[in-house]
């Protein structure tokens, strides 16, 4: 992409910096992989290795939750984040599971993300925040926004082209084309999805909301739920999974993404983000990192329908 | 597995009648890890406690259920039965098989079937328990009052006649607080000074009592029984211990400065003591306005000291000590009329508060309790009082009722009349709210003997021309605008909380609501507790409060320290709250929904990969917690467990429930 | 005076109360009758009924009686009111709202404010821009006092404050079509 | 460029003056302003009595119109335009509302463009030093009453300035070199917005204004609103026969005072256009020692 | 596939297809746990788990039972120190072993022993019941309630109401563990 090719260069050589002058022990970001539509993640404890780093629409992953491999470390790592990464790591600082000592975020301007195919992602043409949230260092002229707010830096007009954020205001569209349902569909058509569930945990592994040190999914302990892949063990899973990242699923996609088995996840995590709001006012996670999530507060006057 | 046993009580018929007894004790006793079932006709009696006792020992039972009545009613019972017999009470778990079963279902067929789950729920249960231990927590016998209004004072002299040493702060250099500037007090109209001085004097001369003025908290660390409080001591730069208050020092002072006593209707020197009757009655230099501190030029007091009780250099001095309660009586201040546009601004000489008045009432006040309007001097003959000013207004953000207002603008009118009997006081009310011993009959003499003329509505606009000022308002009985040329104003200012409340609460770790009003632990049955345990609230920084109020709550207040003094330490709640620190990733999520702050994330040294880590846990003050399990449910990990009221515990409450 | 069958008109205004709301976002539940709107109000001495009993006649149900009133056109849109009230009524939103109303009813009584609005925005609506002497020229027509305000026309012709010709912006059109959309969202046709 | 002028209808017929002085003082100053093409009427003061969508569409095609032009401001002389052209604007930060205005108006809408009062221009954007290094003639001893009328200051959500006692003006006029009277009539209505429907009423309010403005011990009145003026001037004769008093109170709109300060001819900035003959008050004012 | 996905897929992919709808709620499996709720004389009686705070709602019921109200023997009560207390997982538990309902109650908000506990439990419950919703869960099914210690009435009404609603539903299989 041509509008990246400075910012490629620009990446390279900070990272190179960084790791030269020792400013951080290493740099996350992506790489071209083995076919020129798969960017994947990438990182890096040398210098040398700079030359590797890549960015560019198919630079899907969000890196933040590999953050989580050097919590309790008390070097700085070096990330680049799009917008919808940088709330990744909101979400991490807030959960205190890092400090901001621990990471130098670099945001980056992000053209949409594309499919093998060349069509925009459906989250990148629903996207409310594709510029970083939070960013130690900008390159291509991006603008940090704590605001919902159209595409800024060198690829503003290309993203602007394909539709970043177009269809921002449907995003609960599918939320809402389910609960149109009655009640027999809903609950066919979700144990439908439940049943694919093989308990792989790759939803919950690339969530930088999933931050636990110890899951309770893998614990047997406690024995909250056993971890064969029944039908009623994965919808302990599935529910138990959203109400953990209610209020605190930063919206990345991430989840659905990997799913090997293509489980509609964002769907639950949109439906639970649009009752917040609903129930208990605006509210975007992994934002303002200042701001308690909204089940870990309330308000006296909160709606009430349990009278 | 554990050896548990079942107690089935009949409760004479009243659980027999309805439920097969003999069947549930038979049902029980069948279940795996029961080692002995029994039925007995009154299980909380004296022959039914020994007959538990002697079956813990025969079998040598772990633990044991009791099926009976509710444990809000017996579990006390049980657990000291168990406690007798050498088992921890912990171990033992009652269920309800009368108030929730016998007593409410007639069907005798339904009802043991019933008694039977309830049964199995609690064995389910009591084999997940662990045996549990009350920490104890020492109790320091000292209290501190922050605040020595009238709260505060009453607070301290209560506190300190039972016995107990006690701290009286206040951040003025003087006792008394609001109620010294007030004139006369309803409904009674005895002057203020009179009955107050008595108990100023009365708090200071107690032998239990310590007084700290000039002195603000600036922090608070600790918990119920130990607070560590540090404490500024400002300076003064006269030295107390010297210092006979012979008052020489004032009268030479060259430098005038508004009096904050008299609400700047009056003039007060550099060094001074803010009124006549202070408590202690010695003075302090302010030094911002003193010639000597800012000029190096003058010490006209040093030199005329007899005692040589002036030090220039004095210096702030921080200490910090221990006390076992703090009551808070940090009370309120007037609301700040400049957000009243409409009316002035505060800019209008002759539209002035509530207290203006009272220190214009006030015969030891800036006018000598003449009756003088700032402007000019001159004997103001129309009076305009108008209410809920900064109170009941939702768009100047006080939706709250002031509660004082009314009385005190009915009692000022009274005073006027008194004192300019040819004056005539016009007042404008929405509502005039005289609940309170003796106040609707005194209203009713302000309108019928003092002349008050009470017109419903709120006022829209003042406006000053030439030396008239222009009323305009709503009478809303006679459904027209009305106009009053007055001659002086009073807006009855409603209490706000202290500027600084937010910032003491915090400091405190108490709670507080939109306005900054301290939050009391229960509206009804808490009124004085904070949800912290040890710190009592008194006084008008709950919320606005008139003197009789504010003494009964401070008693109250004083009351609740008092009984925590009494003990050498505290037994905590030992079903509390655990952290299984292995588990916890220190995000805080259960930090912040912690209503008793008891939870605080604290470094942990581990060995990870071989290296030493440190990393961040939660941690319980086994002191702080009362065991609501709110942080149980936070822990997305669940880290965080509850003893008595254990994930395991319920969780197989539940299955034995439904796995019939 | 008769009296209010006050269980029969609360009843039968609900419906007129939750339109306040939802359309306009006017409560007037919240209203306490402190009058301070009233006591403010320039223009009070011109009304029969104060703003504050006019809120007060809402409440009670009495909304016939508000409709039709002279009072809600005497309202100077001044906004003192609003911003002075204790309870944020925003009584000159409500006033405003009643006017709608009362056109949407049928109800106006005072024909000449009607006219005046409707040349207002007539001229608006064909040049983009309001000719002034056009509009009073025709409302003195309208309204049968032809030589309103005439005294002034001289001094002010001589001022170079009356042009008898309308000016158009470039593009009317544009301006025709949002009165037309908004009728069209109204569900009206002209 | 920075603002985009809109002078709304009245600056070319009753507000003339005000339209003239601004233009002069505006190009005097040397600012970043221009008007922006084909604005439309803002629907004051009549759409709002109408449909309350209409009452905001119409303004908002001047916001699209400016934002489309290249502006990040809209500069607005006019007191009545400035009040609906901000509530258009405070309503096109309802991302659903500015949805239903963009339907309407059949143009594209950011939100972000902003609305300012000429007045508030003049005082918070140009520096005490480079507006004091313009004045030739100071208006030293003149008593001015600063009547800012309701449009301006009211309701909150639109406000520029305080709503009861605002102090722009007062501020301006200061630097000026004039001496701002205190009273309590600066933002009660003259009802302006009644003169053509209930001229009677309307000459009553004008009538408690001036009478107020004299009481104070003012020489004049200045205001930032062509309604305003245009009712205090025009019926000022009215009003004293109303009163059984004179008055003979000049009515100027801040830009005629400034204009004058800074040494522009009289008749540039339309002072020779009033109904209340305002050009000699000004004439008699000490003229300062050159040099 | 749904809205998010950034894998190919038309987005018809996202509805529920066609052969589902209509089709009656998934058949009990043949491995079914046996229906908790049991036959009285041949008749299904829906059985309900209930979690009791111990300040308001569980003492609600002892009062209930002081003053000799009959309800249906329908629910079970589980005692817990505050609603606040209350995990969903413990919600979703019952369900897979086998509760036909369940019923989460507290103290009246702003009345809490603990003092903020049950606003937690509010804003956690309105979520976890509307999200239970949108998985087809009936939402008779879960239900919270603010019960007082002195609304013995009210207990009473309560449990009779939640019994008689969840009757007509029959037996919640949905989520019910499969027996090993």
């Amino acid at each position: 992409m041509k509008e990246l090719h400075n910012v490629n260069v620009a990446m390279r050589t900070l990272a190179r910096e960084l790791l030269e002058s020792g400013t951080v022990a290493g740099v996350y970001g992506w790489k071209k992989g083995s076919r020129p539509t798969l960017t994947s993640p990438l990182y890096i404890q040398d210098a040398a290795k700079a030359d590797r780093l890549a960015y560019d629409q198919y630079a899907v992953s969000n890196l933040s939750a590999l953050l989580l491999d050097h919590r309790n470390n008390d070097k700085k790592r070096a990330i680049f984040v799009k917008g919808c990464d940088s709330r990744g790591v909101v979400r991490l600082l807030q959960d205190q599971q890092i400090t901001p000592e621990q990471v130098l975020v670099i945001g980056l301007p992000c053209p949409g993300m594309v499919d093998e195919a060349g069509s925009l992602l459906t989250k990148c043409a629903e996207c409310r925040f594709p510029n970083p949230v939070m960013a130690d260092q900008v390159l291509g002229g991006v603008e940090v926004s704590k605001q919902p707010s159209a595409p800024t830096g060198v690829t503003a007009e290309a993203a602007r082209k394909v539709g970043v954020g177009s269809r921002a205001g449907e995003r609960m569209a599918q939320v809402a084309q389910l609960e149109g349902k009655t009640a027999a569909e809903k609950e066919a058509y979700w144990a439908e999805q439940h049943d694919k569930c093989i308990r792989c945990y790759a939803c919950r592994n690339v969530c930088p909301a999933c931050n636990c040190r110890d899951c309770i999914f893998d614990t047997e302990k406690k024995g909250w739920v056993s971890k064969a892949a029944t039908s009623s063990a994965n919808a302990f899973f599935a529910i138990t999974r959203a109400m953990h990242v209610a209020g605190r699923c930063v919206d990345c996609g991430e989840c659905e993404r990997v799913c090997p088995m293509d489980i509609p996840i964002m769907t639950v995590n949109r439906k639970l983000q649009q009752d917040i709001e609903a129930l208990f006012g605006p509210y975007d996670a992994g934002v303002d990192e200042t701001v308690v999530p909204p089940l870990g507060r309330y308000q006296t006057d909160d709606p009430e329908e349990f009278l | 597995m554990k050896r548990i046993g079942v107690f089935v009580c009949h409760c004479g018929s009243n659980i027999a009648h309805t439920v097969d007894c003999k069947q549930v004790a038979d049902e029980a006793a069948a279940m795996p890890g029961v080692v002995h079932a029994q039925e007995y006709k009154y299980m909380c009696s004296e022959p039914g406690q020994v007959l538990i006792q002697e079956a813990v020992k025969e079998h040598n039972l772990d633990g044991y259920v009791v099926t009976a009545c509710s444990p809000r009613m017996h579990e006390t019972t049980f657990r000291k039965c168990a406690g007798r017999c050498g088992l921890n009470p912990y171990m033992v778990e009652q269920v309800n098989i009368r108030e929730h079963c016998s007593w409410v279902h007639a069907d005798k067929e339904a009802g043991t079937e019933k008694a039977i789950d309830l049964m199995r729920m609690g064995v389910a249960k009591v084999l997940k328990n662990e045996p549990l231990k009350a920490a104890t927590i020492p109790m320091t016998k000292r209290a501190l009052v922050i605040g020595a209004g009238i709260a505060g004072i009453q607070a301290a002299l209560d506190i300190a006649d039972n016995g107990f040493p006690v701290t009286l702060l206040d951040r003025e250099h003087s006792i008394g607080g609001r109620m010294a500037q007030i004139d006369k007090t309803f409904p009674t109209l005895d002057c203020s000074a009179c009955i107050l001085t008595p108990k100023m004097v009365e708090v200071a001369q107690h032998p239990n009592v310590e007084l700290m003025t000039y002195a603000e908290v600036e922090s608070v660390g600790g918990f119920i029984g130990s607070f560590d409080v540090t404490i500024r001591k400002k300076a003064r730069y006269v030295d107390t211990k010297r210092c006979t208050g012979c008052g020489a020092c004032i009268q030479k002072c060259p430098s005038k400065v508004p009096s904050e006593f008299e609400m700047e209707m009056g003039p007060r020197k550099s060094i001074y003591v803010p009124f006549p009757q202070a408590v202690p009655n010695k003075p302090v230099i302010d030094a911002p306005h003193c010639r000597y501190l800012q000029t190096g030029k003058c010490g006209i007091c040093k030199k005329i000291c007899p005692t040589d009780a002036i030090r220039f250099d004095d210096q702030d001095e921080v200490v910090t000590e221990r006390f076992g309660t703090i009551v808070v009586a940090t009370g309120y201040q007037q609301f700040d009329i400049s957000a009243y546009e409409e009316y002035g601004g505060g800019r209008i000489p002759d539209v002035i508060t509530g207290m203006h008045l009272e220190r214009l009432l006030n015969a030891s006040g800036p006018t000598s309790g003449k009756i003088k309007r700032p402007s000019d001097g001159k004997e103001p003959k129309n009076i305009v009082f108008i209410k809920c000013v900064g109170s009941r207004d939702e768009a100047k953000n006080r939706p709250y009722c002031s509660k004082t207002c009314c009385m005190y603008v009915a009692k000022q009118a009274t005073l006027l009349k008194e004192k300019l009997p040819a004056s005539k006081s016009y007042i404008f009310y929405m509502d005039v709210r005289t609940g309170g011993k003796n106040y609707e009959e005194f209203y009713r003499r302000t309108q019928v003997d003092y002349d008050g003329h009470y017109i419903r509505g709120r006022v829209s606009k003042i406006f000053q021309v030439g030396d008239r000022l222009i009323v305009r308002g709503d009478d809303s009985l006679l459904g027209r605008p009305v106009e009053i040329e007055a001659d002086l104003v009073v807006l009855a200012a409603g209490m706000d909380p202290q500027h600084d409340a937010r910032e003491l609460a915090r400091t405190l770790g108490i709670a507080y609501d939109a306005h900054g009003w301290y939050t009391e632990a229960h509206p009804k049955l808490k009124p004085v507790e904070t949800q912290t345990g040890g710190i009592f609230l008194a006084g008008a920084c709950q919320g606005p409060k008139d003197i009789p109020d504010s003494v009964a709550q401070g008693s109250a207040a004083a009351v609740k320290a008092s009984a925590l003094l009494t003990k050498t330490e505290l037994t905590g709640e030992p079903m509390i709250a655990q952290c299984n620190e292995a588990m916890c990733s220190g995000c805080g999520l259960c930090v912040t929904i912690c209503p008793y702050k008891a939870i605080t994330r604290q470094p942990k040294q581990e060995r990870i990969h071989g290296k030493m880590r440190e990393r961040m846990v939660s941690t319980i003050n086994s002191g702080l917690c009362q065991g609501c399990g709110a942080c149980t449910v936070a822990c997305p990990s669940s880290a965080m467990n509850m003893g008595g009221f254990s994930d395991e515990q319920i969780m197989a409450e539940v299955d034995a429930l439904c796995q019939r | 005076m008769g009296t209010v069958m006050v269980s029969t008109t609360v009843d039968n205004s609900e419906d007129f109360r939750r339109r306040l709301k939802e359309v306009y976002g006017i409560d007037t539940a919240l209203c306490y009758q402190c009058g301070k709107c009233a006591a403010g109000c320039p223009t009070a001495f011109a009304m029969e009924n104060t703003v504050r009993q006019l809120i007060r006649m809402i409440q009670m149900g009495l909304i016939r009686e508000v409709l039709s009133s002279y009072s809600i056109w005497a309202c100077a849109a001044c906004e003192t009111c609003s911003v002075r009230c204790p309870r944020e009524v925003e009584p000159a939103r409500l006033m405003e709202s009643l006017r709608i109303e009362a056109q949407r009813a049928g109800l106006v009584s005072d024909k000449t404010s009607k006219t005046f609005h409707d040349l207002f925005l007539q001229s608006v609506e064909d040049h983009g821009l309001l000719h002034e002497v056009g509009m009073m020229a025709r409302l003195n027509v309208l309204t049968g006092n032809l030589f309103s305000n005439a005294e002034f026309g001289p001094a002010m012709l001589a001022q170079g404050k009356l042009h008898f010709l309308p000016k158009k912006i470039e593009n009317p059109e544009a301006v025709a079509r949002i009165f037309a959309n908004v009728r069209k969202k109204r569900g009206e046709i002209k | 460029m920075r603002y985009g002028y809109y002078p709304g209808c009245s600056l070319t017929g009753t507000g003339i003056e005000y339209g003239l002085s601004a233009d002069a003082v505006i190009r005097h100053l040397n600012m970043d302003m221009k008007e922006i093409r084909d604005w439309n009427c803002c629907g004051a003061s009549s759409a709002h009595n109408h449909d309350p969508l209409l009452s905001i569409a119409l303004p908002a095609r001047n916001l699209a119109l400016a934002e489309q032009q290249g502006f990040r401001e809209v500069a607005v002389p006019c007191a009545a335009c400035y009040q609906r052209i901000k509530a258009a604007e405070v309503a096109a930060r309802d991302p659903l509302k500015r949805r239903e205005m963009e339907e309407v108006i059949e143009e594209e809408l950011s939100g972000a463009i902003v609305a300012r009062s000429l007045l508030e221009i003049m005082v918070h954007d140009i520096d005490d030093s480079a507006l004091a290094a313009q004045i030739r003639r100071p208006l030293q001893g003149l008593k001015v009453a600063c009547y800012y009328g309701c449009l301006l200051v009211k309701p909150r959500a639109i406000a520029m300035d305080e709503a009861e006692n605002p102090m722009t003006m007062d501020h301006l006029m200061e630097r000026l070199g004039a001496t701002p009277v205190e009273w309590g009539y600066k933002t009660e209505c003259c009802g302006g917005s009644l003169t053509l429907t209930r001229p009677d009423t309307g000459v009553q309010m004008t009538a408690e204004v001036l009478k107020y403005a004299k009481l104070a011990g003012a020489d004049c009145v200045v205001t930032p609103c062509p309604l305003c003026t245009s009712n205090l001037d025009m019926r000022q004769g009215t009003a004293e026969k109303k009163l059984g008093r004179s008055l003979g109170l000049p009515i100027y709109y801040f830009t005629e005072l400034m204009g004058f300060a800074f040494g522009l001819p009289m008749k540039t900035l339309g002072l020779d256009r009033h109904f209340v003959e305002a050009t000699g008050l000004l004439q008699s004012l000490p003229v300062p020692a050159s040099g | 596939m749904s809205a998010l996905s950034p894998k190919s897929g038309s987005p018809a992919d996202c509805a529920v297809t066609e052969g589902h709808v209509g089709l009656p709620v998934l058949d009990p499996p043949p491995t079914a746990a046996p229906d908790t709720g049991k036959t009285k004389n041949g008749e299904w009686q829906p059985y309900i788990v209930g979690f009791a705070c111990n300040w308001c709602t569980y003492a609600g019921a002892d009062l209930a039972g002081l003053s000799r109200m009959q309800y249906p023997p329908n629910m079970r009560l589980v005692r817990v120190p505050c609603s606040g207390r209350v995990n969903p997982q413990f919600v979703l538990r019952a369900f897979q072993k086998g509760a036909d309902a369940v019923l989460v109650a507290g103290c009246h908000p702003g009345d809490c022993h603990y003092g903020t506990g049950n606003y937690f439990t509010r804003r956690r419950f309105l979520l976890m019941q509307r999200l239970l919703t949108f998985m087809g869960v009936d939402p008779r099914r879960f239900q919270a309630r603010w019960i007082s210690g002195s609304e013995a009435p009210k207990f009473r009404d309560v449990v009779t109401e939640l019994t008689e609603q969840v009757r007509p539903l029959g037996p919640n299989r949905l989520w019910r563990e499969v027996e090993p």
